[in-house]
């Protein structure tokens, strides 16, 4: 199969898929090879779920989103899904307005924290994680009666309006860093609560196809690569790609700002803190069995990225 | 030769008498407007109804009969012209002008028979539901439709519609009844039966009437007065008074009949219509 | 020829049978219930319900479509513990006050409309604005004036109903008969009594379809806006549960979700629906 | 005294004759079903209407005229009884049996008059276009409506309507003209005329109409065979026939709607209408 | 008493005044103007333009609700860099192929209604389950069956145009005057001349307003959807355009993307909707 198409969402995480179109870098290392003439076409979807749906209907060959998907298609396709490669592992920041938050300890119950969705995002896991943390076992949903559903441009938008009940956002780049310059704070960070950096952003296909096209699947993970090299050696440039391609207005030297956040280069190819994750989310019921390890779900061909 | 030759002089002197004018149709010329065109139905037309005239308007199909009878109820203004009611202008519709029209869709389909003729008496407060309800039956007798009191309109045949409209005006009692070829759609008998109800019921309570039809025998046998209107527009062409008085005379009814009719057709009918866009 | 000629009908031949017992019967309970056509749609009903277990089948994708069968299961758990029949309760809360207030606003805008000729214009010129707009267009505006309770979710639910009903109504008055209106104004019925007691059942037909259409938006609309809208944990309502387990990718428990949607559509057609149309517009003969 | 008093036997015998019964209606007994009531309207009615007739049915209003119209129409079937048009029984309404209605909505409010007459012409294939707006335009003159030819119904007065409807009827020339009440909402002349339009025509093309009518007048003048149905259900009560052989004689005439008119209301009229639910 | 007087109206006084030059004239140019409405409408948008333009101003929060002015700046320059019409023409070309289809489909669907006892019921049970669907339930189907192109979309705005115009022009059918049937009926017409020569026309306030709802609510689902069938290659349409700006936090091009569809929607009902309207149910009469 030549003409592959792949998914992933708007956004700053996905930068490295923004270079590999960019420079058609799968295409490349499939010609290398000796995979000619193929095609990659990027398609872009505003959720997780809707590109799940594309694949399992197989409207599309690779799905390019967050760990949860992953771990969750995984689960439930018994093991027919599985990771090609992680692409980026920045931090996501819990932010507040509210001058007498300064951590997680200080949310009360008439506190509001925004979240992209309730229960099952990213965010709301991480809180859960928090809870059991801080409260033990038992108070793991401590935090979820707080949680109020927002998209992140929503969510800055009510801490900017003082008569707002939302003082506190659970954030993602770029709005965490937009919000911290527009005089929010900082209260907790994904990698204090996991104790290290968490896989955003992830590759991931049918085993069926992963099987099928060794080729193409290799050649992803190189273009990875290659994508990660470049972002590290010209920032600018790949940042000029991604505009180019998300039509982002953004003044280049305000992206670039934001990329020397601390953390915000962790483009990084190892899977990070997604059996912590799997762990928590069996817990709670969502994953109906434990993957031994992580390679569980990550393709046989991935198993050297040393991930956890 | 009408009595009264200057109209605005008469209205002043008849003004304070008992028998002053009830409806005083001045010069009026009524117009529809359709989306691009403006149909003249009746043309400076005037004429004045007397308490308890029973006054019929007899033209052509297309006269404008309707047109005037709605005009009268306060459904439309007049272009030109003037109408008062009891003195005052009239300006909208009211229950002092009773209407029966000559559609037959001016039933309330969502009530029976029964809720129809009451309706007007509860919606006008003019009677609590009980005597609504009484005056309500004692009419739809009248007009022989007693087992049909809880049918709905749509399973009557025409007649009984229009009878069913008979009876709701006459529960009314208003001070004009306003009948459009009330009697069209009923048998002989049916319609006799119904004049001669409408013939006692003044009797017993002198109500004003204005009545079109188109059968000249009927126009003689109700009323006192007919105003006589000539084809599109209407005008007015003349006003028999007096009807009253050659009642039981049937010879007389006939040659009053016969001068009628030649003096309604004595023009061959004009065709009514519009002008082409 | 010969002259005029009567023959009376006993002396006619073709006898009077007399095989007519009573003038008006009234119509068996039988025929009565075979009218309502529950039996029939019954049939269609299973027929779908077969087509769908046949493909779900057939395709063998649970995670994108289960079989009929999964999902009944998944159902009859889901209502068993509990979490369909609350969350169908909030749900169905905040969907009968959103298409309450929509549709009481939609009469005062018809009303306003059917007296007024700017109201009308205003009428016209709103429905044809805001009626595309998308429910999203509206959320930062809901979230200002309301906050992030059930209120934001009643108002947008306010603007999918109100629209749609206050159209349809509308249309419907505009449709009376000219002499029915002319009827009412001869009782001196002007405005609002006017409206109620001439126009609203006159126009019943048309309203009844505003108010099918309106509900049926405001569910759809509730189901999508319950995904956009704030939610607190815990609380949500069937449109909720159906994207909490579209997450989870608990798919015969999303269709769970849909099948209760449609059963509850089902219920709130065939009977609150139906009997008002029954009840009305059948009985005045006002339903060809 | 009828000459068949064995029907049976009698349309075996006519059926090959060239005078064979245009329409057959036998034992015919119509009801309504309402939503839990069930109305009969006509009870046991036969009667024979041959090529050429102009047969009248008269009877008090509620009496099921109008009902025994829509079953020869094919509107309803009979619960009871069998009706034959042309000696193919009748299962649906069709061209060859033209329907004038009572009701005054039967025109098309979208088509203009001159349109509405056409209307049917073309949607049965009967005439190509140009033909079909002559035709047209012919009938619409005999109803002395030329200049209303392009208005749209809803600017038509409730007279003007009928007689769209009735050139509507007569353009299509069909087997049989059905027509309830045609002339009811027409003044005395524009009557006089169209019933002289109807019957200079069937002298032309001796065309079969079956025509309802209240007035007893009208009845005689029209017609050649009048059936008097009873009230509520309608049963034949008798029939009229050879009414044509004493057209011009007015004493005559007088005398016969004397004696209609005694047969019909000999009773007292049954009040029609519904038992309660 | 005196015997019957006979008084001619030459010889009555109140002489005929002869003052009406024409039986018939045809209506000014400014009168038609002013019926069309035009002038109180474009009033009306006024007004609210001023609203928006100060309730923005108060509130101050660009990132919640723009001004008009910075929505009308953002509106000329997307317009003139290319971006919005295109877009627009994206969004309008699957627009009214999903609309024409799904209104094809719900003719056929009330055609068969209408002819036979079985469509009825067919009709009123599919209306009473899918009507309340969300479109998100059809996105599995609509995946396996149309794939990511713009045939899903298609489908899921069928979904959301079939039923709306389907129930509203049944209703019309069914509320077509019994004497208007027969008339049909008695010329021979039967199955499709029937439903196109009589039922359409009769129906048509109904059908239109069907039309507008449908209208409407195609919008509203494509702007959805656009969001979950994702685009491939900066192609999106108008909603596509929206959710993008949203996300880069472009607010007053959100708003741009907004007041175009609400342009359009004006464009449509004064234009499109209104035109149709003026020839024929106002012509006819059918109009109150
Ligand atoms: N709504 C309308 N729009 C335009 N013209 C109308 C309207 N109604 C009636 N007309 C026209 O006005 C004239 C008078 O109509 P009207 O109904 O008053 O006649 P009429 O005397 O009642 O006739 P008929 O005896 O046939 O009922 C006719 O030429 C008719 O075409
Ligand atoms: N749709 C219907 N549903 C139920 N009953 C009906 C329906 N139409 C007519 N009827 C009843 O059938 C009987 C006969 O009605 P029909 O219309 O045939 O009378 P008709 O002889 O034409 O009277 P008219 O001269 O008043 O028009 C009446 O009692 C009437 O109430
Ligand atoms: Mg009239
Ligand atoms: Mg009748």
């Amino acid at each position: 199969k030549t003409d592959i198409s792949i998914t992933r969402q708007p956004g700053i995480l996905y930068l490295a898929s923004h270079v590999m179109e960019t420079q058609d870098l799968i295409e490349k290392h499939a010609a290398k090879a000796g995979l000619d003439g193929v095609t990659v076409e990027w398609r872009m979807f505003s959720g997780g779920g809707a590109q799940t749906d594309a694949l399992l209907a197989g409207q599309v060959d690779v799905v390019n989103t967050g760990t949860g998907n992953l771990l969750l298609l995984w689960d439930r396709t018994n093991g027919n899904v599985k990771g090609i490669t992680a692409s980026s592992a920045q931090p996501a920041l819990l932010v507040s307005v509210n001058p007498d938050i300064k951590s997680l300890e200080d949310f009360g119950a008439d506190d509001r924290i925004a979240v992209p969705t309730v229960g099952v995002s990213t965010q709301a896991i991480l809180l859960q994680m928090a809870a059991a943390e801080m409260f033990g076992e038992d108070q793991i949903r401590h935090f979820d009666p707080m949680t109020v559903q927002m998209g992140h441009p929503d969510a800055l938008a009510a801490l900017s309006n003082s008569q707002h009940e939302v003082r506190n956002h659970f954030s993602s780049p770029p709005f965490q860093y937009i919000a911290l310059k527009n005089g929010a704070h900082q209260v907790a960070s994904s990698r204090d609560i996991i104790g290290g950096p968490l896989t955003q952003a992830t590759f991931f296909t049918t085993v069926s196809f992963a099987d099928g096209n060794p080729v193409i699947v290799q050649a992803i993970r190189d273009a990875t690569e290659e994508a990660i090299d470049f972002i590290n050696e010209d920032i600018e440039g790949a940042l000029q790609m991604y505009k180019d391609i998300s039509g982002d207005q953004t003044p280049l030297e305000d992206l670039i700002g934001i990329m020397q956040q601390p953390h915000m280069m962790d483009f990084i190819m190892k899977p990070q803190g997604t059996m912590r994750f799997a762990e928590h989310l069996h817990k709670i019921g969502t994953l109906t069995k434990m993957p031994e390890s992580w390679t569980d779900y990550y393709l046989p061909a991935s198993a050297d990225l040393d991930g956890n | 030769m009408l009595a009264i030759s200057d109209p605005a002089a008469a209205r002043t002197a008849q003004g304070d008498a008992a028998n002053a004018a009830l409806v005083d149709v001045r010069n009026v010329t009524l117009q529809y407007k359709t989306s691009s065109l403006l149909v003249t139905a009746t043309d400076d037309v005037s004429f004045t109804v007397d308490q308890s005239d029973r006054f019929v308007l007899l033209g052509p199909s297309g006269c404008g009969k309707s047109t005037l009878l709605k005009a009268i109820g306060g459904y439309m203004k007049p272009t030109v012209g003037s109408i008062a009611v009891n003195g005052r202008p009239v300006s909208r519709p009211g229950a002092d002008r009773m209407m029966v029209f000559q559609e037959f869709d001016q039933l309330l389909p969502w009530k029976t028979v029964l809720h129809n003729v009451m309706f007007p008496l509860l919606a006008t407060r003019r009677l609590p539901r009980k005597e609504a309800e009484e005056r309500a039956r004692h009419y739809i007798d009248k007009v022989k439709l007693t087992r049909a009191v809880d049918s709905y309109p749509h399973t009557l045949s025409g007649g009984m519609k229009q009878r069913v409209a008979i009876a709701r005006g006459m529960a009314m009692q208003p001070d004009v009844l306003l009948m459009d070829e009330p009697f069209a759609a009923l048998d002989a008998l049916t319609r006799r039966q119904m004049q001669d109800e409408l013939l006692q019921l003044w009797d017993e309570t002198r109500f004003t009437v204005i009545f079109v039809t188109h059968s000249i025998a009927e126009a003689i046998k109700i009323s006192n007065r007919i105003l006589l209107l000539s084809p599109h527009p209407g005008r007015v062409k003349a006003e028999v008074r007096n009807v009253d008085s050659i009642k039981a005379d049937h010879a007389e009814a006939g040659a009053l009949e016969k001068r009628i009719h030649d003096l309604l057709f004595s023009e061959t009918i004009e065709e009514p219509g519009h002008v082409q866009r | 020829m010969s002259s005029v000629e009567f023959v009376m009908a006993d002396e006619a031949g073709g006898g009077r049978g007399g095989h007519i017992s009573q003038v008006e019967r009234k119509l068996g309970a039988w025929e009565l219930l075979w009218r309502v056509g529950a039996v029939r749609k019954t049939l269609i009903i299973l027929v779908l319900a077969g087509a769908w277990q046949l493909y779900a089948t057939y395709l063998n994708n649970p995670l994108l479509f289960p079989t009929l069968t999964d999902t009944l299961e998944a159902l009859y758990r889901r209502t068993m513990d509990g979490t369909l029949p609350a969350r169908m309760w909030t749900t169905l809360q905040i969907l009968v006050s959103g298409y309450v207030i929509g549709t009481l606003l939609a009469a005062v805008l018809t009303v306003l409309a059917i007296n007024t000729r700017i109201g009308t214009d205003f009428l016209e010129t709103m429905t044809a604005m805001f009626n595309p707009l998308p429910a999203i267009s509206l959320l930062p505006l809901a979230l200002i004036w309301f906050g992030l309770g059930p209120a934001s979710l009643v108002f947008v639910l306010i603007h999918s109903v109100l629209w749609a009903v206050a159209l349809n109504t509308h249309t419907g008055f505009t449709s009376v008969s000219q002499t029915l209106r002319m009827v009412g104004a001869n009782y001196g019925l002007r405005g609002l009594p006017y409206v109620t007691k001439i126009l609203i059942p006159a126009a019943f037909p048309s309203i009844l379809t505003g108010l099918k259409i309106g509900w049926a938006f405001a569910w759809r609309t509730l189901i999508a806006a319950e995904l956009v809208f704030g939610v607190s944990s815990g609380q949500g309502g069937l449109g909720w549960f159906i994207f909490e387990n579209r997450n989870l990718l608990r798919i015969p428990d999303v269709f769970a979700g849909l099948l209760t949607v449609i059963i509850i559509g089902l219920i709130v057609e065939n009977v609150i629906f139906q009997t008002i149309e029954r009840n009305t517009i059948a009985r005045w003969g006002m339903k060809g």
